[in-house]
């Protein structure tokens, strides 16, 4: 039985024991699968449909053992819909990974019988590769075994984690060397599940091989499975607007809504949040020089444009070569363009301003006119002179907003951003450097959230009332302060992510908040272990 | 659509191909070394004889891992174009034929199956060994056709030995019904082996080695186990068939996948080795069609065992001693570790070299 | 003293010692670096270029080093133009790796000390990590060592082949532990310097490293390192246009002349050579059913376009998911362009027939004219016949050009491919499967060359003789047929790659062909070893 | 350009942010328990007077570890201001002021630099503490001041032990004018030593722990034989001075880069092991300012050992016993390692947590 404890797409679980004792997934698993033997007639992966429909018929009542361990073999050749999932069982065991693996059906396969499945419940897939296992844990496995250091050794090979060396080395040397290397490959996915880097060893042993890399590619991972934004800084050296967290980013961001119609476009920094870089605190003096607010747009690869009030949810590292891709000029034009697109419905005409160096310049492809307030480098006296007075210039025709106002729509749209819908009424009060939320009620002043160290909101109860159903955990008895085990949940936002501030409700009514450990998806399949760490309740 | 209506469906599609040939001539004849059911040797004189084939081909697209229909004939086969491949086959070796030898009566499919050899036909060839003489008469035949009338239809003739060589495959019924889809019941199979024990006729167990859709370790423990009791039912001898690759058939289709391979040699020996030793006054043989090549059962390719072990069969096959299966080679390992690999793998693996 | 015997931009060295055993760089380095103590300044990356040019000069008598081992430190901060080789030493030691890896000036740095040294000389990177290692052979470095293994292993640092991670094992074990990952590196850099594929193993090992990833795309590779054609399919997922076996095949391939105006496009196939594929047959067949020749131009990532006479020369995998990126459409059709423009000169009108699926179409992007033969799939009955009917109807109206003449001419331009220059003449007779080349010389009949394997010429000295001073090696004795080593060596052409034809001159005569082991620049700085092997003499 | 022009334009940078204060106070003055020249403890009375500042640092830039200059007065400061300061300075510790101390009279460069303090000044000041009554009189200077007219204008007035604290900093001719920029010939040291010699003066000798462009190990070696030719020559103590980093010194270029760090603490007891095992009746000091920070000398710094050997160090300055030097950490072995980890990379490393 396995109680999910860190997801990254990819997951660690705690496996219990009889004995107090647990270990952790992914790792070696320890009993043997017993498919009896003669009595089942295995489906190769290309067999006929015709056949495999006989087949699969035919094993259904072998394949599913319900000894000490039960366990489902699932085994349909490449057609995905033959599979019947037999519900809960402790471990389901992928057979013929050998061919799987190099087949476009694998991510109709392993992904889909994960989605299928309780996250309690294992996937064990015998006989992968060093190479193989990062992204099979990607796609949702949990178990795996020494059998390919063995077949290999026989065949004189020894593993690298991403490939085979012909070695003149004798039998018993290359399999405990090519079992050292499946140890050493399941304890750095879980290091990188643990860092929030699964992608990252996922691409370096999937890029060398393209039955992997397509595979890769084609696979979209449940974007629930990861935060909404991780504590660690996150690399990107390819693939830069596919990957899952500007995937992400993008589905929520898009809907981001400017306060002003003077939009500024800046460029990135390689110090996060921007606005902590040497060159954006030059920016903002100059953009405070002027009593008129504007917006803040950074223009970034992989993310595509960062609003201001979103800046604190994106870290990443990228290598800084000053070539961009042609699909990352197209990402960013596309997203400047929607956003520009949504100010121009929100207001009646747009200001754009473009403080960017020349690189930025050359890329920039909008159909609206803009100023180039920069002169070569935006940091240089003669930029940031410029953009002054631009800016004074147009404070003069500007409406009366109050950049007061525009700190509270930032905080408003970053609630609409982490949470799916604003919950801060505009006469909220603002306080303190580790930014709080107040309201009055009566005389008294009650807090709705703060802002943690990752820039996003930690709820109150009050918080999670204002809230409402929104983002919600549904149970079925009154939760105290505390863990929410399996047995009291009763439903759940699918929109949920791992990680989220959830609102936990009852019959409708609000009791509380806290943090899911994992999707609404994955609760609703859950039996057992921790759902959610409940944080205030009324 | 069910399996079957696939298998017939390739099976109509690959028989497209099929080319007519002389209905005169015989597929192929030819006098070979042999040992005789009494386990003392000689020579046979076998007749392979076009006819319109095996009739469970057409009608349910027949076995998974057999075309031998390809070699049977796409057009209608008289009475006397049978009698006609007899007499000519008999004629071309006339010289060489003695009243010491056996005669091998096959077909691609049952000899005793009227849809290939009309009942008239089968008498006349009967008849004309009796004049011609001969130690045992071998035919072939599915088992629902060793009955009791066409055993008296022979005996009435013949007065030698005769052995009727059944294609038993496997004794586990989803394994020569599902995976070889031999259509062939149990019940067909232990009827065959009383009625010919009631008419003192011996029956050639053919045992299939590697039917698709199971391991290469299932396979062995099912050919050793299918063995052991058909020698116990009563068979004149075993004859162990490792499967080979033939066109237009499913294992074909499996086996350019990679996802089927024929046994290794290893393999055969470990039967071979085991059913004899349980049984040492059982004749076992292996057929070595095949063996050693791409197609057929090898070990790895590149090995050069394979050659040496196909002449241990054949040895082995002559001279029944269990020490002539005695050999060691590196690539063992290989096999041993395949096993082990391909029971994790659940479903069979392809060739070693191409995982 | 090394002497080169791979290439693959990295390279593989014997390593001579006393003894008449032999090992092979990339390897652990077998002396230790003495630094006379207190006698030197050393350089910080970021020292002031006043300080280092000082510093410079003082250093410069103590950092070369002529012991039993002559070697030079190399140490010059960020400044490459400080760098002063002293020739010849046996080693040239890179200092400070720690910042040169993290920073730009590291392609000014470490490639430039390979191309101002003797091929016979090796480059040591002290303290280099695993994931750090490919890189640097990439870049030219021959040497290493474990220190880094220890200090992070007193750090707490297990390696992996991409990271480090946190362990709490004791300091012995890490140690020998991090130890194994870096000649784990090592032999597999030796591997993939064998199969071709040393860039693979790069890009694994820089993808997860911003500043890894940014040094090597911003290195640009000597292209003369690596041959002409692998013997090993290249696998080809990420960059696909920027990798240098696609821009030294670009780089040629972009001169190629069609020989007639009809051009018909086509789609690649996984299977290599093309024309071996099923489809490429179907295609080929519909082809043949005209009398006219046709020019077929295969539309592919990541070579752009590969014309038919050009095919055997590219061998690849890559990752089939259907979708080009932006990069790849801007890349085919820029070569597809360059292409009809050349045609476009040559003949007065160009024939585009696009024999293409759906989602090729989608990225055609040229300025002509062209005919859609195909009908969805390009080998289905009907998009055959339709082809073959374009091509009857255009056959009525073509000039009188035949397939033989063709013929000739594609082996021409693979000529031109592969040597700089035609040495084929017209009466040229082309016999066999193994295609060779004869002319009539009086009664004789000489053979010129022949196709290899990897489907380039294989010259005779008269095949030589015909090419004249092309992709020449100058030596100054009258060579035999064997090893020609650096003694005899004078000069050779610097367009010559490892691997490459070669013709032997002396005085401007020609005297035979050979095979180069190195590229003629790195053969105009040897001073030992093999150079050429001369195949044939006059 | 040369790099001493490079750090002239830094220094000159960098005084731009210099601020002008009261050139009637000192810049600091403190009275503190301390150990005098004859081992004995005691109290000392501190002033550090604002002067003009040091004229190597004007004239050359000055050395690239320091930036007491900073400290030193942009306006000029008169005789009278000078005089006004020490007589501040008195006037504020009149109570607590006794014949039994020390007096030390810092400036941010040398005391007998008559750009500093005119003679004037100068033999005012004397005569005031010899009215005073002292047990000693420290005063600081480069050596090229230590001459016999300083001597005598010093034993002229004052008739208690006198001791000059001298910036050796190390007799490495290389390390002391090109890596640290001190600009003084190891000919005037040498001079220095035999002039306070003949005149009884004390010499202590400041020696700098890691200057910039050398590894750790070379520095502890460096550390290490510097202390030990002092002894040679005479010094009255040694006092060694961990580098610090200053703002705005070539030194803190390096260290905001990761390219130069302080000396680990683990460094300085070893070299005060060293030197005090080596030379018994040593007077052997080690500065603490800065000490456990991250400007300072520090082990790694997230580790508790760091604020136990500075107290280690205190008590070492004070009590020169040598087994007081004894603590063992895990943390040595990283120490360890990053020295070995160092010499291979030739160059300096950074903090061995940002490498």
């Amino acid at each position: 039985m396995l109680e999910p404890i860190l997801y990254d797409i990819g997951r660690i679980c705690k496996e219990k024991h009889e004995s107090n004792s647990f270990s952790t997934t992914p790792k070696i698993i320890e009993f043997d699968i017993n498919v009896p033997p003669l009595k089942t007639l295995k489906i190769p992966f290309d067999a006929p449909r015709e056949v495999a429909e006989e087949l699969v018929k035919l094993n259904k009542s072998e394949y599913v053992r319900k000894s000490e361990v039960s366990y489902q073999i699932i085994n349909a050749g490449k057609y995905a819909d033959l599979i019947d999932i037999e519900e809960n069982m402790d471990v389901y065991v992928i057979s013929d990974l050998r061919q799987i693996i190099k087949r476009r059906e694998m991510i109709e396969i392993i992904p889909k019988v994960r989605e299928m499945i309780s996250p309690n419940s294992g996937i064990y897939v015998p006989g992968a590769m060093p190479l193989e296992i990062p992204l099979l844990v990607y796609m949702g496995a949990d178990y795996f075994d020494y059998s390919s250091a063995s077949y290999y050794a026989a065949q004189g090979y020894k593993f690298s984690k991403n490939r085979l060396i012909k070695s003149e080395e004798d039998f018993e040397s290359l399999k405990t060397f090519n079992e050292s290397i499946i140890d050493q490959v399941l304890e750095e996915v879980k290091f990188c599940i643990e860092s929030g880097s699964l992608r990252n060893l996922v691409e370096e042993t999937t890029i060398s091989n393209p039955y992997l890399r397509s595979n890769y590619r084609r696979f979209k991972p449940e974007l629930t499975n990861i935060p909404i934004s991780k504590s660690n800084k996150i690399i990107v050296t390819i693939d830069e607007t596919k990957i899952p967290e500007v995937q992400k980013y993008i589905e929520r961001a898009k809907n981001y809504e400017p306060y002003t119609n003077v939009i500024i476009l800046l460029p990135c920094s390689s110090k996060k949040p921007y606005s902590y870089s040497k060159s954006h605190q030059f920016f903002i003096n100059a953009i405070n020089s002027v009593r008129m607010p504007v917006e803040e747009l950074i223009l970034t690869s992989p993310y595509g444009v960062v609003p201001r009030a979103l800046e604190r949810l994106v870290d990443y590292d990228i290598p800084v070569t000053g070539e961009w891709s042609s699909d990352e000029i197209d990402f960013i034009n596309k997203y400047l363009k929607n956003y520009i697109e949504i100010a121009k419905s929100k207001f009646e005409e747009v200001k754009i301003i473009a403080h960017l160096p020349e690189h930025y310049l050359e890329i920039l492809d909008i159909d609206e006119d803009y100023i180039i307030s920069s002169d070569g480098n935006p940091t240089s006296d003669n930029s940031l002179k410029n953009l002054k007075n631009i800016l004074k210039e147009l404070d003069q025709t500007a409406d009366s907003k109050s950049k007061r106002a525009q700190r509270l729509h930032n905080y408003q749209e970053l609630a609409k951003f982490q949470l799916g819908k604003n919950f801060l009424p505009e006469d909220v009060m603002i306080k303190g450097r580790h930014v709080k939320f107040f309201i009055k009620e009566g005389k008294n002043t009650v807090q709705l959230a703060s802002i943690n160290d990752n820039g996003l909101f930690v709820l109150t109860s009050q918080g999670g009332e204002l809230l409402g159903k929104t983002n919600w955990v549904e149970v079925d008895f009154n939760v105290k302060k505390g863990s929410l085990f399996a047995p009291g949940f009763k439903d759940a936002d699918e929109a949920v992510s791992v990680n989220d501030e959830v609102v936990i409700v009852k019959d409708n009514e609000v009791l509380g908040v806290g943090r899911a450990l994992m999707s609404g998806k994955e609760m609703k399949k859950a039996t057992h272990g921790v759902l959610v760490n409940i944080r205030h309740v009324k | 659509m069910s399996m079957a209506d696939y298998l017939k469906n390739i099976r109509e599609k690959h028989l497209k191909k099929r080319k007519e040939r002389n209905p005169d001539y015989p597929i192929a004849v030819w006098i070979q070394n042999d040992v005789f059911r009494d386990k003392t040797f000689g020579q046979s004189f076998t007749i392979i004889l076009r006819t319109k084939g095996c009739k469970w081909a057409y009608d349910s697209g027949g076995c998974t891992m057999c075309s031998y229909l390809m070699d049977a004939s796409p057009a209608e086969i008289t009475s006397e174009n049978l009698k006609n491949q007899f007499d000519s086959a008999v004629e071309k070796y006339k010289d060489q034929l003695n009243k010491n030898m056996s005669i091998k009566l096959f077909t691609s499919g049952s000899f005793l199956d009227t849809f290939e050899i009309p009942l008239e036909t089968r008498e006349y060839i009967f008849k004309r060994i009796e004049e011609m003489g001969a130690k045992e008469v071998a035919i072939e035949s599915r088992a629902e056709f060793v009955t009791p009338e066409n055993m008296e239809s022979i005996k009435n003739i013949l007065s030698c030995n005769i052995e009727i060589g059944v294609g038993i495959e496997s004794l586990n019924e989803k394994i020569r019904n599902v995976a070889i889809h031999k259509g062939v019941p149990t019940k067909a199979i232990e009827n065959a082996f009383s009625v010919a024990e009631e008419y003192d006729v011996g029956i050639k167990a053919y045992i299939l080695i590697k039917p698709p859709f199971i391991s290469e370790k299932e396979a062995i423990a099912d050919a050793i186990d299918t063995a052991n009791k058909c020698i116990e039912m009563g068979c004149s001898r075993i004859s162990f068939c490792p499967a080979s690759i033939h066109k237009g058939t499913l294992i074909e289709t499996l086996w350019k996948k990679n996802q089927y391979r024929p046994p290794f040699l290893w393999s055969i020996l470990e039967i071979l080795k085991e059913v004899k030793s349980k049984n040492p006054d059982a004749l076992v043989m292996c057929d070595t069609a095949g063996v050693s090549s791409k197609r057929g059962a090898h070990n790895n390719i590149d090995c050069t065992c394979n050659d040496k072990i196909k002449d241990i069969f054949n040895d082995f096959t002559v001279t029944q001693k269990i020490e002539k299966l005695d050999i060691e080679c590196d690539c063992k390992k290989e096999w041993i570790e395949y096993m082990e690999y391909e029971q994790k793998n659940i479903v069979p693996l392809g060739d070693e070299k191409l995982i």
